[in-house]
């Protein structure tokens, strides 16, 4: 499969099985039940060096929590996530602290990710406090006030506070916090959405630039896929907790052949008005994660979708040109 | 150029109310300034002797009402003895004792909370129970502890004091720190590898001072009515010493015949107590960026 | 699509310009802007991040918090807004106007169910009060359903951090919609959305344009969304108004030398190109904004008077536009 | 929570108790002693010892002890060497008196301080904000003393509607109800206020406006509860606030309750009922603080208690 | 609850007695209210003549027996009519007899013990182990009141009968509710004059202030515990009025000579009695309407009122004088009291730092918590002045300055003082010969404050009461409040 991909080869990031359940409701009285929702079903994947890979999939699908349970904010149910061989999962003390400047997050809620008492130059440069102490107070700020430039704000946005910026401003502070330490690897959770098209691009430029310069790492979680696909070497493309294709950029865009990969690149709007698209809206009722449906999870709503797609579940299956997808008409001996 | 015709609305306040604050923050912070002031400088500028004892003069009103003496601002208590001379001395010592006391008490307080919300398990649960101990024991009860093992010293009293109510601060800043932790600010310093020191005293302290420090300044005339209390068991300040507490404590039998034995350093509490809230306030509103 | 069948005004701002005190040394963010919205139009606001979107926005149903500031007027069925009472605004907040936060994951109450505060709304529509056999729950669930959310019944008894971006988002939708507004102003709704949901929810919305009349100020950056769902489309920059006026003419041959910009930054689906195009320079804060055309210092065709004067606005058939230099029809903005 | 949760509060609750309990066993017998205050002062040294003895104070602390222990599992907490009677008995005639002060004070300083603090934020940095900020602290700052001889002076002696002291009638209750709301709403007023500062300018609200709330239902719905957490806190205190803050207002009114007992029993060394009253008081406290625990649950769906629980 | 024509008398006090039984303990807010529900033999009035109570007669036979002849018409509050088994019952076994009694032991304090003896149904015999100056003294005191035999036997535990004992006075126990109030009811059986009050209910207020704003707002018609500062308020309102002065209780400081070395000096105790200034205490503390006694002895002692000595008194030159010679320098001196054991006491405490000073004297307050602090033998260490009190609760000194400083006296028997002459005549003062006794008790005061003084008298105890000019009532001179026929009148 690797011989598609043209960077190095590295592995950087292996996900392997990983699965995480939320608790949603809480047992208040000791008689009463708990219950539990299935997120994640054994995801798989391996991000390699200096590579830009692409998470993309459904709104509510678990891209985020992927993302979250690979900075530790939500522990795992099982699976291991190994960074440079180092097993994440259950890391300690100094280790864990390294680990932290290696890998950055930058938040889906820029707002609720920001400390609405700190003015957000502070907020920017304080991980440099953190693993660097005090004393190039100067230095940090300088750097931070480079970066917030770097993402098309001033200085003078720097003394504000969270609530007294846009949406897009808040964002973009969120993703220079974070760029700001050099992490090896950076993880963005939809760091562009509230960017305006111009900004977008000067921010897409920013990361492909340092990607470039400084070899990082990105993993790219993101509902723009003419972005995912402009950025990312390689991209998943996650449904209702499962991967179910994933390719290097121009396999996928080119030539979906998961029916959801397909629908989500049908969809995307194109900005201008005299092309009248065919609108390939997906049909059916979107299942819930509590009562999966039996066999591919994507059956009810699939345009393609046969009798055997609700008795058994596809795997993840690599495929002869190297990538990989999990639909059962791409096997063979199942007759459509 | 652009007049300031306000957008907000009754939730969401306006600006006019934020410049009106200014004339009674100054007052107030006279009044702390003018206090400590007092406080330092007791011995220089009291009039009289404040232990003077002089029984030829008991009971004599203040200047202002009928049958006052002029060399008696405040006039004189039951044992003759001049009331401004021993409300200035009172301020030194209560003062001393209540601010000491209370920044020990909101550290060792806070502290211990912050400590419980982050460890939670067994460390929550033994915080909570020294939390649950100290809030049940009458507070006489641990003085009287104190008066069987040590002797009677102003450090030990001081100490005393820092530990009233410590219990409280350990509840509050555990309470809004459990819920302030579960926050995405809090959360997002975590993933940079902030140490929980860091995320306590940087991220949540601020995001949840404000009630610790309203318990601060409400925690003021507690202490201060603390010491008599303490002082009618043998603890801390003793007659003939004097502290606001007990002027007023040791006053209350006059409070019909010579009301002003009590109710002078009652009211001196009264506005020191209010000028605090008024300057908390003003420091938690220049505080809150929601407020810029 | 056209905007004839009805041209009756629902919303007029005049000349509106909003601050905040204390920020941005008193500057106004927003500088006298002039926007006209008819009745069951959908207007799309696109323009550079900070341009003033937003607090435009918050402006209109009086949410611009403690330090806000406005001048100018902002006519709701001939009524100004700004001047009305608080128990005016009150009851044309959510009824008769709605608004759909850009920010919906901090929007929502975080302690209380999503249901809950569902339901709330509900229950504030007065139709709705008058009619005993309705049951808000029920409502609540269809609504849920109608924005996609998937497992509606469930993810009524959860809370805004057990749901994902998008489905925050979709409750923030379906909380807005609750109050069946005439007005909608929907502040980049579907930012978080992935492309199929977005489809659903700008459908959603078309219908609802289409039954109810509902009348949709529509804030995007979504430049394909625009194309796709609006019938007027308004370019903002450094708090004004760049390029006003029907979709097709905007998107197709724009006139001002930042929308070109824009659409030259979109990087397209089909294409791949090593680096995107963007517009060079930085946005000018309110604070230090030139004295003529705020685009002035980043603009390629920028000529003397860009600088020094602003330009005044043009007006060509039914669309509008402030440049001294305006780009030439039939540029192709495709790169 | 589960089971283990529960097992967990209740031998911290075991634990506590026992705590407090031998913490005051050992305080009380060591820095005094009943004899002079049940024989007087001049006492004769075979009555002190018979006394003693009768009471069996004369034992080695550690046999006390043990004995006061195994009485107490057995649910024996002996008798109140002042009264004769059974310690519990004595605490128990008194309870009713301090439960119906309590309750009534309580709920009329919920509603008061709560309603004050809520103006006060509404109306924040307006003169009303500082005019209800005077009153409160003027009532919390000023000794109860004061404040209940002024009530007394004004409603007993100048205007003669009601009694200055004692107990028996409604009429009664008044005067120590007003004192203890007086002093005490400050509480719940400062904190609400600060607390709903905090909560007023969060985004929510205003989701809660542009859905077309008055303020009042945002300050009901939205506001209130969410400010709740300190306000719940001091719930957690208020009992062993109230019994304390109550002593002085006992003693004004001459209102028979439990803390005028209990200082009485202190300065006598009541042992046994000292224990009681404190007992009462842990219990309660520890009952409150755990529905408090709860109720953060409840007020704050994203704390739990118990981490580590998904 | 009141009817139109009831007369309840309500008495605002500080605190009320925890025991109503007499023999249960001796203090003062007991003496308060005893005799109002209990009765003795005889009763001494205030002219020093005697009384005939349950006694119809006695018969004193010699130094140490005596003989009381009973009425025949007294019933008891329980409708038991008296007779000598009351008698033998209450100075049984169960309440006063052997050490384990309950009674036993104030009994003893007070009076001694006795051996009673039923002569018949109306006729007790009594005889003391020793002889007895005072023994027919004796029986006017509470401990000797007589309880109705069949109800004391009924009762179920002296816990319960304590507080509601059943006596033959003209009031019974009604209710009692501790820490809050005490009614006594009139007694409609009793055998004397009629009691002049339906009811009367004795309402703790444990404060001085609220105590007298009750009394002005009508809620009491008698409070107790007034300190002459608060008169005017009380004066200056229609229809109040104020009453009391000093009673039969000495107020004293005493010296622990054992415990502290500088206080071994007699030189350096005599100081301290010299700088007192007892008149400016009672001229400005108690505005003069106490007493400054003549010594620890009181003036209705009779022919044992000691007239022509001198006491000590006022005198700071001597005090200096006396402390040069000793030697003294500045050493310490503590002085334990407590906060409000006796009216005053820390003003008290103050003041006499403050005259001890003028002379030279360093003497440090430290306040204590409780008596067990003060005043027993593991607390002595440091000791130097402490707090008393002492009543003369018969008119001899034998029951004042000899019980105090004789060799069963406390401080004796602590070891805080000790004085062989002072023992020697206590031998002589318990005996019989009036002369004799006279010259003894004279020795006492002098060696008691002139030569090796274990202390000295401050001044006389006033008791003050404030009330509603509805009632009549004049106080006793001693801690009894007596509400008996004659004694009080309550207009409506
Ligand atoms: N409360 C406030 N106080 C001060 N300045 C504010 C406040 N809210 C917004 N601003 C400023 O107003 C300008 C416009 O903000 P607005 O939120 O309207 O932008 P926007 O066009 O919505 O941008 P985005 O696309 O990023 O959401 C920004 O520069 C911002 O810093
Ligand atoms: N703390 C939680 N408790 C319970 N359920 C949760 C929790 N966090 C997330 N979920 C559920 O997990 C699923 C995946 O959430 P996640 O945030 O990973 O989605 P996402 O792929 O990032 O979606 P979006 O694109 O909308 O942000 C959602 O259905 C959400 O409801
Ligand atoms: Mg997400
Ligand atoms: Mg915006």
């Amino acid at each position: 499969m690797d011989t598609v991909i043209d960077i190095k080869t590295e592995e950087m990031l292996k996900v392997e099985n990983l699965t995480k359940k939320f608790l949603i409701k809480k047992q208040k009285m000791p008689w009463q039940k708990k219950k539990y929702v299935h997120v994640l079903n054994g995801i798989n994947f391996t991000i390699n060096e200096g590579e830009a890979f692409g998470l993309v999939g459904e709104s509510g699908c678990g891209k985020s929590t992927t993302a979250k349970v690979i900075m530790d904010i939500y522990s795992p149910t099982t699976g291991s996530i190994k960074y440079n061989s180092t097993e994440l999962t259950g890391l300690k003390g100094k280790e864990k602290k390294a680990i932290r400047k290696d890998i950055q997050y930058v938040f889906q809620d820029p707002m609720g990710a920001l400390n609405p008492r700190i003015a957000v130059i502070e907020q920017i440069y304080e991980p440099l406090i953190i693993h660097y102490g005090r004393k190039g107070h100067k230095e940090y700020y300088k750097k931070a006030v480079d970066l917030l430039e770097s993402v098309g704000m001033k200085e003078a946005h720097g003394k504000m506070y969270p609530h007294q910026l846009s949406g897009g401003q808040r964002q973009r502070v969120v993703l220079a916090r974070a760029m700001i330490l050099e992490p090896e690897m950076l993880i963005c959770d939809e760091p562009i959405s509230a960017l305006d098209v111009s900004i977008q691009a000067q921010v897409v430029n920013l990361l492909m630039k340092i990607r470039e310069e400084k070899g990082i790492t990105l993993l790219f979680i993101s509902h723009d896929l003419s972005m995912v696909r402009h950025l990312c070497d390689r991209t998943v493309v996650m449904y209702m907790g499962n991967i179910v294709e994933f390719a290097d950029r121009e396999t996928l865009f080119n030539n979906p052949l998961h029916p959801y990969t397909k629908s989500l690149i049908n969809a995307i709007p194109i900005p201008d008005p005299r092309i009248k698209r065919e609108e390939t809206i997906l049909e059916g009722e979107i299942p819930s994660l509590l009562h999966p449906p039996s066999g591919c999870r994507f059956h009810p709503r699939c345009p393609i979708a046969m009798p055997e797609c609700s008795i058994r579940e596809p795997e993840l299956k690599i495929l002869p040109d190297g990538r990989q997808a999990a639909c059962l008409a791409l096997e063979e001996g199942v007759k459509s | 150029m652009y007049n300031n015709k306000t957008n907000g609305n009754r939730i969401m306040v306006t600006q006019k109310r934020i410049q009106g604050n200014t004339l009674l923050v100054l007052f107030a912070a006279i009044w702390i300034v003018a206090m400590l002031i007092i406080g330092t400088l007791a011995p220089v500028i009291a009039p009289y002797d404040y232990q003077q004892i002089n029984l030829n003069s008991r009971l004599i009103p203040p200047v202002w009402m009928e049958g006052g003496d002029s060399s008696y601002f405040f006039g004189t208590d039951d044992l003759g003895r001049d009331i401004l001379s021993r409300l200035f001395y009172s301020i030194r010592l209560s003062l001393l004792v209540a601010i000491l006391g209370t920044v020990i008490c909101a550290v060792l307080g806070t502290t211990l909370g912050f400590i419980a919300s982050h460890f939670r398990g067994v460390v929550d649960d033994f915080i909570m129970m020294l939390v649950d101990f100290q809030a049940s024991l009458p507070f006489m009860i641990l003085a009287l502890a104190v008066i069987a093992f040590f002797e009677n010293s102003m450090i030990l009293f001081i100490g005393i004091m820092g530990i009233y109510g410590w219990e409280r601060y350990a509840r509050f800043a555990r309470g809004l720190a459990l819920s302030a932790e579960e926050q995405g600010y809090a959360v997002a310093v975590r993933t940079f590898g902030a140490s929980p020191v860091r995320i306590y005293l940087r991220h949540i302290l601020p995001n949840v001072g404000n009630t610790l420090l309203v318990n601060m300044t409400m925690n003021f005339p507690k202490v201060i009515m603390m010491e008599t209390s303490l002082s009618f068991l043998g603890l801390g300040i003793q007659p003939p010493n004097t502290s606001l507490g007990n002027m007023v404590g040791f006053g209350r039998d006059y409070i019909l015949a010579a009301w002003w034995m009590a109710i002078i350093p009652a009211i001196t509490i009264f506005v020191t107590t209010l000028s605090m809230s008024i300057v908390g306030d003003w420091v938690r509103d220049k505080l809150d960026p929601a407020l810029k | 699509m056209s905007t004839d069948q009805n041209d009756e005004l629902l919303l007029e701002i005049k000349n509106l310009s909003v601050g905040f005190n204390g920020s941005h040394k008193g500057m106004p963010v927003v500088r006298g802007i002039n926007l006209e919205v008819r009745t069951g139009e959908i207007l799309g606001i696109v323009g550079e991040s900070g341009s003033g979107k937003s607090v435009t926005c918050f402006s209109i149903i009086r949410l611009l918090g403690e330090r806000g500031w406005t001048e100018g007027e902002v006519l709701f069925d001939g009524e100004n807004l700004l001047e009305s009472s608080e128990n005016e605004i009150v009851s044309v907040r959510g009824k008769e106007i709605a608004m759909i936060f850009q920010d919906a994951q901090s929007s929502l109450n975080p302690v209380q169910s999503v249901g809950r505060q569902l339901v709330e709304a509900l229950e504030l529509r007065k139709d709705l009060a008058n009619n005993s056999s309705v049951d808000y729950k029920n409502e609540a669930v269809k609504l849920l359903g109608e924005v996609g959310i998937p497992d509606p019944e469930r993810r009524m008894k959860e809370f805004p951090h057990q749901l994902s971006g998008g489905q925050n988002q979709r409750v923030m939708i379906a909380i807005m919609l609750a109050g069946n507004p005439r007005l909608l102003i929907a502040d980049e709704p579907t930012t978080a959305l992935d492309v199929t949901i977005q489809a659903q929810i700008l459908r959603l919305l078309k219908k609802l344009r289409k039954e109810r009349n509902m009348t949709i100020i529509l804030v995007t950056h979504d430049l394909g969304v625009v194309a796709e769902t609006c019938d007027r489309a308004a370019v903002m920059y450094g708090g004004r108004i760049m390029e006003y006026g029907p979709v097709e003419e905007v998107l197709v041959s724009p006139r001002h030398p930042y929308t070109f910009g824009l659409l030259s930054s979109k990087p397209r689906i089909d294409k791949r190109s090593e680096k995107l195009y963007t517009i060079e320079g930085v946005v000018p804060s309110p604070e230090k904004l030139p004295k003529g055309c705020p685009f002035s210092e980043r603009c390629l065709y920028v000529v003397g008077s860009c600088r020094d004067n602003s330009p005044p606005l043009t007006n060509e058939g039914s669309r509008h536009y402030f440049c001294f230099n305006p780009i030439e029809e039939g540029t192709i903005w495709t790169q | 929570m589960n089971s283990a949760y529960i097992i967990r509060k209740v031998l911290r609750a075991i634990l506590t108790v026992w705590m407090v309990t031998t913490f005051v066993f050992l305080i009380l017998r060591l820095s005094g002693d009943p004899t002079v205050s049940v024989l007087g002062l001049e006492a004769s040294p075979e009555a002190v010892e018979a006394f003693r003895a009768k009471w069996g104070l004369d034992k080695p602390i550690s046999v006390q002890y043990f004995d006061f222990i195994s009485n107490a599992i057995k649910g024996d907490l002996g008798p109140s060497i002042l009264e004769g009677r059974s310690a519990l008995k004595a605490v128990l005639s008194r309870l009713p008196n301090t439960l119906i002060l309590m309750v009534i004070t309580t709920s009329l300083t919920f509603i008061v301080g709560i309603s004050l603090g809520l103006l006060a934020s509404l109306y924040h940095n307006t003169n009303k904000d500082r005019f209800i900020m005077v009153i409160a602290v003027a009532g919390y700052s000023m000794p109860t003393f004061v404040v209940g001889i002024l009530l007394v002076l004004l409603f007993s002696v100048k205007l003669g509607w009601l009694p200055s002291g004692g107990s028996g009638t409604w009429a009664h209750f008044i005067l120590p109800v007003l004192t203890m709301t007086l002093v005490e709403s400050a509480v719940f007023a400062r904190f609400t206020r600060s607390a709903m500062l905090e909560v007023l300018y969060q985004p929510y609200i205003k989701t809660a406006l542009a859905k077309g709330l008055s303020w009042w239902q945002i300050v009901r719905r939205h506001a209130l509860p969410n400010a709740s957490i300190p306000i719940v806190t001091i719930m957690g205190f208020w009992i062993g606030l109230i019994i304390a803050g109550a002593v002085i207002t006992e003693s004004i009114f001459g209102w028979p309750g439990i803390g005028r007992l209990l200082v009485y029993s202190v300065k006598h060394r009541d042992y046994n009922v000292v224990q009681v009253i404190v007992m009462f008081i842990s219990c309660s406290m520890i009952f409150t603080n755990l529905m408090v625990d709860i109720l953060y649950g409840f007020l704050d769906p994203r704390v739990s208690i118990e981490r580590g629980e998904e | 609850k009141e009817t139109v024509n009831e007369k309840v008398l309500r008495v605002g006090v500080s605190d009320n007695p925890r025991f109503l039984d007499p023999t249960a303990n001796s203090d003062n807010v007991m003496g308060r209210v005893l005799k109002n529900i209990h009765e003795t033999f005889i009763e001494l009035a205030a002219d020093g003549t005697i009384i005939p109570r349950l006694a119809e007669s006695w018969n004193q036979i010699d130094d140490r027996t005596i003989e009381f002849t009973l009425r025949k018409d007294v019933v008891s509050h329980a409708g038991f009519p008296l007779d000598a088994d009351d008698v033998m019952v209450s100075f049984g076994e169960g309440r006063t007899a052997s050490p384990g009694d309950p009674g036993y032991d104030t009994l003893k304090q007070y009076t001694g013990l006795f051996e009673v003896e039923k002569i018949d149904k109306y006729t007790v015999k009594f005889t003391k182990a020793e002889p007895d100056a005072l023994l027919l003294l004796r029986f006017t005191y509470d401990t000797t009141s007589i309880m109705c035999g069949d109800s004391f036997k009924a009762r179920k535990s002296w816990e319960e009968w304590m507080v509601k004992p059943v006596g033959f006075g003209s009031y019974y126990v009604d209710e009692y509710r501790p820490d809050e109030y005490m009614v006594f009811k009139k007694f409609a059986d009793y055998y004397g004059k009629e009691a002049p009050l339906d009811e009367i209910r004795y309402i703790v207020i444990p404060e001085m202030a609220p105590r007298i704003m009750g009394l002005l707002s009508d809620d009491y018609d008698i409070i107790t515990e007034v300190s002459p500062d608060q008169f005017s308020t009380i004066e200056n309102r229609k229809g109040f009025a104020v009453s009391g002065g000093p009673i039969n209780n000495v107020r004293l400081i005493i010296y622990d000579e054992v415990a502290s070395p500088v206080l071994k000096d007699a030189r350096v105790r005599l100081a301290l009695n010299y700088s007192i200034d007892r008149e400016l205490i009672n001229n400005t503390i108690f505005k003069g309407l106490s007493e400054i006694p003549n010594g620890v002895q009181m003036k209705n002692f009779g022919e044992m009122y000691i007239g022509e000595y001198k006491a000590v008194g006022f005198n700071p030159e001597k005090a200096k004088q006396l402390l040069k010679d000793a030697g003294y320098n500045g050493e310490e001196i503590s002085y334990r009291y407590m906060v409000d054991y006796y009216t005053g006491e820390v003003a008290t405490a103050q003041i006499l730092q403050q005259m001890w000073s003028d002379v030279g004297l360093n003497v440090k307050l430290e306040l204590k918590e409780n008596w067990d602090q003060i005043e027993t033998d593991e607390a002595a260490e440091g000791r130097g002045i402490i707090n008393w009190s002492a009543t003369a609760i018969f008119a001899d000194p034998l029951t004042q300055i000899a019980r105090l400083y004789g060799p069963a006296g406390f401080f004796q028997v602590h070891n805080m003082w000790n004085n062989d002459d002072i023992n020697a005549q206590f031998e002589i003062l318990s005996g019989t010969d009036p002369v004799a006794r006279r010259k003894a008790a004279k020795r006492m005061l002098e060696i008691s404050e002139d030569e090796d003084p274990p202390g000295t008298y401050l001044y006389l105890l006033p008791q003050f009461y404030g009330r509603s000019e509805k009632v009549t009532w004049e106080p006793s001179g001693s801690h009894f409040m007596d509400f008996r026929a004659g004694a009080v009148e309550l207009s409506d």
